[in-house]
């Protein structure tokens, strides 16, 4: 199962999970955790957003957390992203630190102004005189067809602006750490989470840690091309990685983990290596993290690191429900695969892996709810 | 309240049948659901018919309406295709929206159902742009726009009134008002109820409906319309309704604890298709209930036997033009 | 309205500091404006003193306020420092905030002044924050949100007076209704002058001062701290005033069409500085009149002689800690 | 004055302005122009927005519009971004034109749910059903401290998301045909103005004329270096380019006109004979507009062409308003071509242009109103 020979490969990385024991957990108990942790820890910490205390509890994140904060810390909002965001800006600004929770990162779009205009600028605008610490949790949708408006994983545009920072943690080990280091940072952070990877298991250390922002991981090993993945899609280029074992192509899995700040060195130096570069993102192109990463390392690179890229993400359309259309809109293993094989053997016959060894068994386990 | 004395019988059996054709329906989704041949987010209507079906039995083929992603009812009753929608849901190329909109985007462009949105509150304003165009064409034509009691929560919907009124735009607000958003009760979202007050302070005259009754839904909406086709601009009508089943998906939810089963109760006991039945001739009754039955035997074989889009069909409709 | 029986003449002397070195300031600004070395868009709040002197004199230190790019005024009313505030115009190091915001962007942490934004509306959600904070700490302090009339356009500040009241936030809201955005009146942007009304669907008390009487806002402040204190929520104040210059620059604008000098005429002859600048003894009028100028003077010099930002400040103060 | 020599570049390129006669005309007025012939050829063109009918008029682009066309065509509106967006793409819906005006992009924040939702993926996810022809019009503020909240050029936003076009003029003759192809155009359009163009003139022909989407203009000829500019920055970089010369550089100004479409191959055609690309945004670096045109250039040429490349924007801080700060914040002319000057010769002495001489003329003299 991918999901645990990557969770396998973080925790050799990190050796967080060795180090204080540690068990299996699932991506979405491990952000409860984080959040329980720091709440226990710091008074000012405090979770709100749309249907946190719900019977659901944002599929199984917030659940519990009323019970055993209070309605005080743990509570439910209107249908007011706009002002919703505006209070967590300033109870920021007055010291606390909230976490506003979006079960849609489609619904930020209802935000940016307070994002973009105010909780970006905030510190530097007023000349350091305030700061905003705040976590904004918002989940990508996929699958079921879901759509266009439940199906976006819009961080790029939180890239462009500076003053936030952007992390897409894509297993459980750092989706606690990364929550945690986001919780006690002293800057807004849009905290960005695939649905898909929810039920995904990594061995997570029982303690409360962070892991750091701007540092990249690679978290498989190889020399003939770089795949750099954005949340799930790691998931997705490590089971590429397998399918091109199989083809004779070794590949180097990256996970940036944090995309503002972002570590190009650990890209770069894999990508000087290798040779070619193939990063997929879980959204589209234009104007995307693929973008950045390609820009960065080639501006930094020159041509004569001789570095050949590609991008691959969500198709240039908007995402539609039909399933077999919905199955063309992402990459899957097995056109990362494909494209990461042409990319390495540019020569050779071109090739593509088996469809049926190439679907994700997390992906044919998921139906809703949504 | 009783039909008005105008209603003849065959305006009785004319609304029955909307009313029982979309219940049938989405107890139809429901069924099928399970097969996973429906693989699009469904938030039924069930139990909520009568507000679609009071508000469009009025309307006209050039007014339109304006739902959300609980839309089905809104979508047939303002007589979008049974086959569209159920091919829609099925995913297939033959679908209202061919397949890439899904049960949260129904469409029907020639019987002016504007198209719904799976974020909340989105299409109020939207609603109110076809108002303006109408009015600055001056087609005479009237827009209903129906939303969720949580729309109401959403900056837009004020935005929306205060320029409605402004304008006097030829719009008819809707607002279903089921007392949850999703699992949250009125009781955590509003400060109080005093919806229809304050939007009569915009100079929108409310309407406030209790009982789901079809007929004082009918009532309003004609006193409403006819006002707005007269040029007096909006107004603003909230049905208290229940939704019968969970808020997403096929089933019931009584059991996760959000709120009671005996709240469903004097709903049942209310039902407007029901109702509606029972006041017409039983002969009539079992002949609509029949061809109500067709319709949807067609509208499943229609959704099942159509092809998925082609490949290239999701490369199509980025731009238009 | 006369001054409550309560105001001792050095409370009347400190209201009249307030609005007359609001006053100066801002006619220092403008006399300084045309030499270009304020690079910064000034919105003055000349003729608008009353509202934030009111409010700000009952507040107390811990109090906050949040303010709108027009908002000299209120920052000065609170304790942000003159000099920080003419240094800061000055685009200077020395500035309240290092000469990264400017005139739209006052803020001083330890007066409480929350900052101001130059995107309407924006700080009205902040302010609530910032409320939430207080009531969860339990510190008993209470904000005073300003906003333009302009402001209850959009859907934020509906957003927010429903949250507000739904958690009974310590939080007055303070509408500097001047009848215009830049040059647009009412009439083209608001359906009705209802807004009192439509606040108190929210069961928020408003409160509606027509004539911008010092002493009027102070009252209802007064009250309206003192309830919220008491856990009893949010108030609303709707203050009608008017805006004796531009939109935006030192300069009036009476020849370019659209308001009237007449207009004006009335709020010249109930002038807030003048009036309660007469209530004083002479000598302590003239007392503070001089104080006011060494005031001015000391900050317009030290804003001068200030440095600008050194080069590197540039790339500071973009991530915290 | 460079706004001028671009004129005539754009005029010996296009041939238009010669062909219908013409004349000097202001970018503001062009714009105007282009709004006052379309409203004479089609009824269903309306104009609105915040402050369209006062007496400043957008800067003097709306004025006298509603005296000729009446209020019912020509209206302001109450401060609603987010409503009066969705009231346009519903109008739009109906069959109507709107161009809704906003004095700074800034506030398109407010109305991102609907633009990104609605606006972009209305005809897709409708299955076709229906169009959304309306204009964005919105200006980016710059120069006197106008800061943090109404300086941002934020168009890469709206270039991530398919189904939008977003068209950024340099110059009168392009805004004004650019705008014209906008209104006619069966899709939302994000049309970005700068404000320091306003006053500047180039040759615009009398009659209604297209300027077609997805072309872009060799603005000036050069074999050392390319320079891609946006919106303003083609004047900056224009000025460059002058400076370069006398330091014996021969740069090539290409001004991609639409953002999306976007030219790549135009762009791509100068990089691969000059070997060096400077691209020049007016904003910040990540995930923006200079970020896909690298890549996008890259991504295509493959190391094989040797091409060297170099991003210039926004300093990645919020904008401040100290004029000796905000100078350091945007690139100007100086830094341009010191920058395209150290790429086209790496290997020789660095070189600064004369301070002096770099200020551009319309720089200097602007100032509010704001
Ligand atoms: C802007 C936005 N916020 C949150 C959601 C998540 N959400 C989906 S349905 C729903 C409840 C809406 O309630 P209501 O408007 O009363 O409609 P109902 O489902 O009761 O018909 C919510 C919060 C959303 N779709 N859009
Ligand atoms: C969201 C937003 N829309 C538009 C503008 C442009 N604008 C600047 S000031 C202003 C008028 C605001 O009027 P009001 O709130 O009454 O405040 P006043 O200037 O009268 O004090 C407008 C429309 C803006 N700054 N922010
Ligand atoms: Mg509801
Ligand atoms: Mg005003």
């Amino acid at each position: 199962m991918p999901a645990k020979a990557k969770a396998k490969t973080s925790k050799s990385k990190t050796g967080a999970a060795k180090a204080s024991g540690g068990r299996l957990l699932k991506y979405v108990d491990a952000l409860k955790e984080a959040v329980i942790q720091e709440m226990d820890r710091d008074p000012d910490v405090f979770v709100f957003g749309l249907d946190v205390d719900d019977p659901k509890g944002i599929q199984g994140s917030t659940l519990g957390l009323q019970q055993r904060f209070g309605r005080e810390r743990v509570f439910n909002t209107p249908l007011s992203e706009d002002a919703m965001t505006g209070m967590a800006i300033g109870a920021a600004m007055a010291g606390m630190r909230p976490i506003h929770v979006h079960i849609r990162m489609d619904f930020l779009m209802l935000c940016m102004n307070q994002l973009i205009n105010m909780a970006a600028k905030a510190h530097y605008m007023y000349g350091g005189q305030v700061k905003v610490p705040m976590v904004v949790r918002s989940m990508i949708g996929k699958s079921w067809g879901q759509g266009a408006q439940h199906s976006q994983g819009l961080y790029s545009m939180f890239m462009h602006v500076p003053g936030l920072k952007v992390v897409a943690p894509s297993n459980a080990h750092d989706a606690k750490g990364c929550l945690i280091q986001a919780i006690r940072d002293d800057n807004p952070t849009i905290f960005v989470e695939h649905r898909l990877l929810y039920p995904t298991e990594a061995y997570t250390p029982n303690d409360a840690y962070t892991v750091p922002f701007g540092k990249a991981r690679v978290v498989a090993k190889g020399s003939d091309v770089t795949m750099v993945g954005v949340s799930n899609m790691v998931i997705e280029c490590l089971r590429a990685h397998e399918l091109l074992a199989e083809a004779g192509v070794s590949s180097e899995v990256i996970d940036p983990i944090s995309l503002v700040p972002l570590d190009v060195n650990t890209i770069l130096k894999s990508a000087r290596r290798t040779k070619k570069l193939l990063v997929v993102d879980n959204s589209w192109l234009a104007c995307g993290a693929s973008a950045e990463i390609v820009a960065r390392v080639l501006e930094e690179a020159g041509p004569e690191a001789g570095i050949r890229v590609q991008r691959m993400g969500f198709a240039p359309t908007t995402c539609p429900t039909a399933p077999n259309l919905e199955a063309l809109f992402y990459p899957n293993p097995a056109t990362i695969a494909e494209a990461a094989f042409k990319l390495a053997k540019p020569k050779a016959r071109p090739w593509k892996p088996d469809p049926k060894q190439a679907q994700l068994a997390y992906q044919m386990q998921f139906r809703g709810p949504f | 309240m009783e039909p008005s004395s105008s209603l003849l019988p065959k305006d009785l059996q004319r609304i029955y049948k909307s009313l029982r054709l979309i219940r049938r329906a989405e107890e139809e989704v429901a069924r099928i659901y399970p097969s996973d041949k429906i693989k699009s987010p469904v938030h039924l209507s069930i139990g909520q018919e009568s507000v679609a079906v009071g508000v469009c039995d009025v309307l006209g083929r050039n007014d339109a309406v304006s739902g959300t992603y609980r839309g089905h009812a809104t979508y047939l009753a303002k007589g979008g295709s049974l086959k569209g929608m159920m091919a829609e849901l099925f995913g297939k190329d033959t679908g209202c929206a061919r397949g890439k909109g899904g049960s949260m985007h129904l469409i029907e462009a020639n019987a002016n159902v504007l198209g719904s949105s799976a974020v909340v509150g989105t299409t109020i304003p939207i609603a109110m742009g076809w108002a303006l165009a109408a009015q600055k064409r001056k087609t005479g034509a009237v827009i209903a726009a129906f939303l969720g009691d949580g729309a109401t929560e959403e900056g837009a919907f004020y935005e929306s009134l205060n320029f409605a009124s402004l304008h006097k735009l030829p719009i008819l607000f809707v607002c279903e008002n089921n007392g949850y958003a999703i699992h949250t009760p009125l009781s955590k979202r509003w400060a109080t109820e005093h919806l229809c007050a304050r939007v009569a302070t915009y100079d929108i005259p409310t309407f406030r409906i209790e009982d789901g009754d079809v007929f004082a839904i009918r009532n309003v909406t004609a006193w409403a319309v006819d006002a707005a086709r007269k040029g007096a601009g909006p107004a603003f009508m909230e049905c208290r309704i229940y939704r019968w089943r969970e808020h997403v998906g096929p089933g019931d939810d009584y059991h996760i604890g959000y709120r009671q089963k005996t709240e469903l109760q004097p709903w049942i006991e209310t039902d407007q298709v029901e109702k509606v039945g029972t006041m017409l001739d039983a002969a009539d009754r079992t002949r609509i209930d029949k061809a109500v039955e067709k319709e949807l035997a067609e509208a499943v074989a229609f959704a099942e036997s159509s092809p998925f889009p082609k490949p290239r069909a999701l490369l199509e409709n980025v731009y238009a033009g």
